[in-house]
């Protein structure tokens, strides 16, 4: 893009979002770690700014049209993110779908399934959920034995998934199901379930942190068409791996950039004499988070930047995926620290709505090194990818 | 684990049994789920207080034991081991302390007693507001007549909403002074506070509550001296119950390792979780020596109890929130899940922590008192 | 790594294959058996200001190149792989720097084109004996006629056996100023220190030294802002020589896990080894990304620098002190031995560490400048 | 032992000491982590009062007096120890034989063995070093290649020892060599060997810290009589696994107790107004190295408690050791870091001695964690017999 149609588009971005944009909104993204669409939907502002966004085509800026994107460039879609964060505004279209699915099917599913499933996920009218993980299997994807047995024309599915996030809420979910037994990783295909189909049942699971953000999805006799399998009948590994890198290519880049704690300190435990916040301890934690935060996400600009230049390696992202869940990890811990008594609240009254949140926001933030591989697995990864570390047989 | 006399392995025997009989995690769940206001189960305590455990610092003329602090330490490690919520620290340890050591006859002979038997609760009302006050109180007592008139608000109090009996430290303009102030008093407002962890907790707002000659436990100028050696006491115990939680979710993780099977093969034989579990036990080791000299220390009266304490409490404090924290992440999803125990300890760490003094506070009181 | 251009491609890789051919740690060996008190080879320094590196930072009218101070990185970063001592970024990154930053038309002009053409080495004399002064100054200036004369001692002053021109910060009644020394000045006593690694250090004593009016490079007052600005660039570059380090005693640890055997296996099959090597990968990246995002913030001339040199040097210190200890502690025994590379590495992580101010100086700047 | 003897023995004690220990060497125990002797031999008073130690018997308090010892009891060896510690005294008896191979023949050897070799030990006239790493062994000491063949009326060895703590000023080496070669742990024996036969060469090792401390051992054609064997032939893993454990109770003990660093920071760095340490970062790594430095003593006071109560489960010495290493690698650390450019001098004028061996202390200390089994061995030990995880295969 030239520098004088950036310009232009850039004023068009701007003129749009002020025109567009529900000022009740701004700096107040509703889908911060929850994300399950439960909390959106009860914003008729948020469905709103949903609609619009998906009319512009901008839920997907850079799709095709046909599948509800807006056509344009990475370059564009640079200008738009940049403009709304200049007002506080956001893509209201941060789904699994979105962030996850939809990579996905552009580059396996055919023609067919993309023109069928992608519009959906582009305007944020579907909402998906990832039936991967089962009881029992954990860390260890590829023993998963929900089973996908031909019928002649259509596919029985029966088995139990596991943390499968916003189930409850989804109208779709992809799954991982087992069309040959007798091998493991070539034995597993990728599905598409509607939901709605009988004998799918979601029992939500509550976490430590109080929420209902994943729950057990139980599929007993479940009838799918035979052509929801996506990229071939045992192929799906390849598939999952593919979408595995999309998911952690999207939890790590959540994290990057986290405004600084020292006024939270500040107003919560006072100043020394000379300016410092007062609890010396804690203070040298809160630098050393800080200084870390900002080296990670400068590690993750850089690597973006790599990544467009096609020069150099870039920092492997099992590596960085844990340095962000540490982190942030590290960030909750002190957050709460900060926030002394006022940080040890559940509900009612007492507490101020933001130290609750905080208190929640701790908890759940110890899933950060457990899902989308865990800790030890992105270890694992660097070791063996990365670093070329031979295997213990 | 320290060198015991029969009487002391009698005691922690006694209290290993009864825990894992009558205070598995599930009594914690249900106390969360009744969403009562009392933070503990008085069957329970009737039940601690008839075994002697709310009298083992209290003197045999009261109707304790005067078993001294180790005994109770081993009481409490067990108790912390399944997270029994129970005013046991607050009221058997640091209520009882600062009578034994500020009461004058009536007081010791009115509360003491009652104490020892359980029929009583009492606790101390210190907190005031965000964190630990250090020598910072800012709820103020004035004279009034021969007696006096308190006004502030001090929250969180643990058991607040259940106890009868407060020591409250307040401001005068001599210096710090200790009330006994009655949970009914005039003027008293107790409002329950919702915590990650079921314990009572409640905003205690004094609204010129007058009080009587009879309520000053520690004259002005002497409270906050007495205050420092109560919560010494206090740290000490607490951090032995905080051993236990850290004991206990080592050895249900370390159970973990030895049955979960991922990539078929028992988790437990991946090196890299061997080497961490081998680093968790050497934590807990420091840990225990840490509590039990400060235990120790209390029963011989030694000179560097302060020392003592906070290294107790600190090491405490951070040993228990890193093993519960491997505890979730060792357990992987399930560890998540509301369902399992991993975060009631995860909980508890944060909530003991905070009490008495986080380690952040120990940590630098160590350091002034060693001249850092 | 950074997003390069053609030149600066050029110049990675000509480093890289000149510090293999003629640099390698046996360079580094060499020195510190001839005990010499020059600290560098000065031939070696010459082959490098013929290839234009000590011209980087100078501009074209005085001899340099002026590629800016990425460019200066990636070669600084080769260098420090095989721990090659040179005055390089004291000379080619601090002198020049003071000199363009507050050197007027006849300063730049004398020193400048001596500078880039390496036959002049100059350098910061800056701490005062313990450690990095941090405006607290004590060498004193004294105005005598219309020029000044200097008192107190520098120490360690790197290469300061064998610099011929010394920047000094001085104190005066008006502030701190920044004096150039020659290195043969009347009354200038130096003495060669024995270090754990050779970079000649010197004790420099001065004695009344006289200098003329056109040796004050920067006027009362206004010398610590100019020398500020210089220590980030001194710092930044430091910690790209410091990554350099850390790449290598990784690369080189991670070699080793490839091939030593133990217990009938390659110990790099060893899960426990794996992660503390993909842990320490990790923190190589965010050094990287922090080395590169202040270098390219010091020729965008970004207003976040000092925050950015302090991030870079504190993370940088911390790495490859980690690095280097990890480097010892699985090699096991040979690692210890002074025949094995490793010590040096140790070394060099305590040397770099403290030159423009360790670690915890920066943490603490760091902290400061952001409000904590 | 009753009250008043203890009273009687202290003060007997108390007067001994007084008439016979040198003055010039209270507080100033020559023996610090260099314990070749080499140090040692060069002073002396030091000489004198080794000798004066070894006429009494208390170079090995609690040995029968035909090994040299002067039979006493435990306790009476604790308050000798104590009475020494009053005054700056201490036993100038710690040597290799003392710690490490005393305790071991006293289990293993046979009387004539224990009566040849003891004295020598408890008398500290006869110096020994250790056999029994090998160039490519490290940690896995089994792998061991040195031969050991039977030649009728004496052993013929051949090998090659490498990290033999002191092998230059050592006369005696106590050695395991391999007398069968088809088996691994099962084919070797604990042999000891005068260290001037003939085919016995010792080079010195320089270490980072400029120490030679250790050597290469070379043994070529070295005959040695047969009656060196201790504990039978064959059966030399159980004696050295034995031996092993003293050197690791001996190792982690030298480490327990330290003093105070907060002077020495105060004189270096300054204090604040407030009275603190002036360098609030290295201030906090100084808190938490002194708090588990204590709890480290008390761990391994407790540990001693236990073991003569007979009751309970002490702490593991595998973890006492790596937490030992780690403590005091940290402080070495932390007093470099104090010394700040003084803590960077390698020898020469420009320094305080003080300075100079810090820093070399500090280089040495990083062998804390990999000699005597590294922290690696030491944790796979605590995971295997302590926490009885699984092995790998």
């Amino acid at each position: 893009m030239a520098d004088d149609v950036e310009q232009g588009f850039r004023a068009e971005v701007a003129e749009w979002l002020k025109a567009n944009f529900p000022a009740s909104l701004a700096y107040k993204n509703p889908q911060p770690y929850h994300n399950d669409g439960a909390l959106a939907d009860a914003d008729a502002d948020f469905q709103l700014w949903l609609r619009r966004i998906a009319d512009k085509g901008w839920g997907a800026v850079t799709w095709a049209p046909e599948y509800g994107g807006a056509g344009l460039t990475r370059a564009h879609e640079a200008v738009i993110n940049q403009e709304m964060a200049r007002i506080g505004a956001f893509n209201p279209n941060r789904s699994y779908g979105m962030m996850m699915l939809g990579p996905t099917l552009l580059e396996y599913a055919d023609d067919e399934q993309k023109l069928r499933f992608l519009p959906g996920i582009a305007k944020g009218t579907v909402r998906w959920c990832q039936g991967f993980s089962e009881p029992g299997a954990g860390s260890d994807l590829a023993s998963l034995q929900t089973k996908c047995i031909d019928q002649g024309d259509h596919w029985l599915v029966n088995g139990q998934k596991i943390w499968t996030s916003g189930a409850n809420h989804a109208h779709w979910c992809f799954c991982l199901v087992r069309t040959d037994t007798s091998r493991k990783q070539a034995g597993i295909s990728f599905l598409l379930i509607d939901m709605s189909s009988p004998g799918v049942e979601a029992r939500p699971i509550t976490l430590i942190s109080g929420t209902t953000h994943f729950a057990e999805v139980f599929l007993t006799d479940v009838q799918v068409p035979k052509e929801n399998i996506v990229g071939g009948v045992n192929q799906g590994w390849a598939v999952a791996k593919r979408l595995l890198q999309f998911e952690r290519d999207s939890l790590a880049g959540n994290r990057a950039e986290a405004p600084s704690l020292a006024p939270l300190a500040k107003r919560y435990i006072g100043e020394d004499a000379d300016g410092r916040i007062a609890d010396p301890d804690l203070r040298r934690r809160l630098i050393l988070n800080s200084m870390r935060s900002r080296a990670y996400s400068q590690t993750f600009q850089r690597a973006a930047r790599e990544a467009k230049a096609g020069t150099g390696t870039s920092p492997a992202l099992s590596a960085v995926k844990n340095l962000g869940s540490d982190v942030s990890q590290e960030r909750g811990e002190l957050i709460v620290e900060i926030l002394g008594n006022r940080g040890l609240g559940w509900e009612g009254g007492g507490f101020e709505p933001d130290e609750l949140e905080a208190t929640r926001a701790w908890l759940h933030s110890k899933a950060y090194s457990i899902y989308g591989g865990s800790f030890e697995i992105q270890n694992n990864i660097t070791a063996k990818r990365v670093l070329n570390l031979p295997d213990y047989q | 684990m320290a060198v015991l006399n029969e009487e002391q392995r009698m005691l922690r025997d006694g209290a290993e049994a009864w825990a894992l009989d009558r205070a598995p995690v599930t009594a914690l769940r249900r106390l969360r789920e009744l969403d009562g206001q009392t933070g503990f189960d008085p069957d329970l305590y009737a039940e601690m207080a008839e075994m002697g455990w709310t009298g083992i610092l209290v003197p045999e003329e009261f109707g304790g034991s005067d078993f001294g602090h180790l005994s109770l330490g081993l009481i409490v490690e067990r108790l912390g081991r399944t997270l029994l919520p129970s005013p046991l620290i607050d009221s058997a340890v640091a209520a009882v302390g600062a009578l034994r050591l500020a009461g004058n006859a009536a007081q010791q002979e009115r509360f003491l007693p009652a104490l020892a038997s359980g029929e009583l609760v009492a606790v101390l009302a210190l907190d005031e507001d965000r964190r630990h006050p250090q020598r910072q109180v800012a709820l103020a007592a004035e004279r009034d007549g021969d007696g006096w008139r308190l006004s502030g608000v001090k929250r969180p109090v643990p058991f607040g909403m259940a106890a009868g009996l407060f020591i409250v430290p307040a401001r005068t303009t001599d210096g710090v002074a200790l009330f006994l102030v009655d949970g009914d008093a005039a003027g008293l407002d107790r409002r329950a506070l919702r915590e990650v962890l079921p314990r009572g907790a409640a905003i205690l707002s004094f609204d010129n509550v007058a009080v009587g000659p009879d309520a000053l436990l520690s004259p002005p100028g002497e409270g906050q001296g007495v205050l420092d050696r109560v919560l010494d006491r206090a740290c000490i115990c607490q951090a032995a119950e905080m051993l236990g939680a850290a004991v206990q979710a080592f050895e249900t993780t370390l159970d973990y390792l030895k049955t979960r099977k991922q990539f078929g093969r028992i988790i437990g034989q991946f090196q890299a979780l061997q080497h961490r579990a081998a680093n968790l036990y050497a934590e807990l080791e420091l840990t225990r020596s840490a509590v039990e000299a400060a235990l120790a220390a209390l029963d011989e009266d030694g000179d560097d109890i302060p020392v003592l304490a906070s290294l107790a409490k600190a090491l405490a404090g951070d040993t228990l929130r890193r093993m519960a924290t491997e505890m979730i992440q060792l357990h992987g999803g399930i560890g998540m899940t509301d369902e399992h125990d991993a975060g009631f300890y995860l909980k508890r760490a944060r909530v003991a922590d905070m009490s008495f003094g986080n380690a952040a506070f120990h940590r630098e009181r160590y350091a002034r008192l060693c001249g850092y």
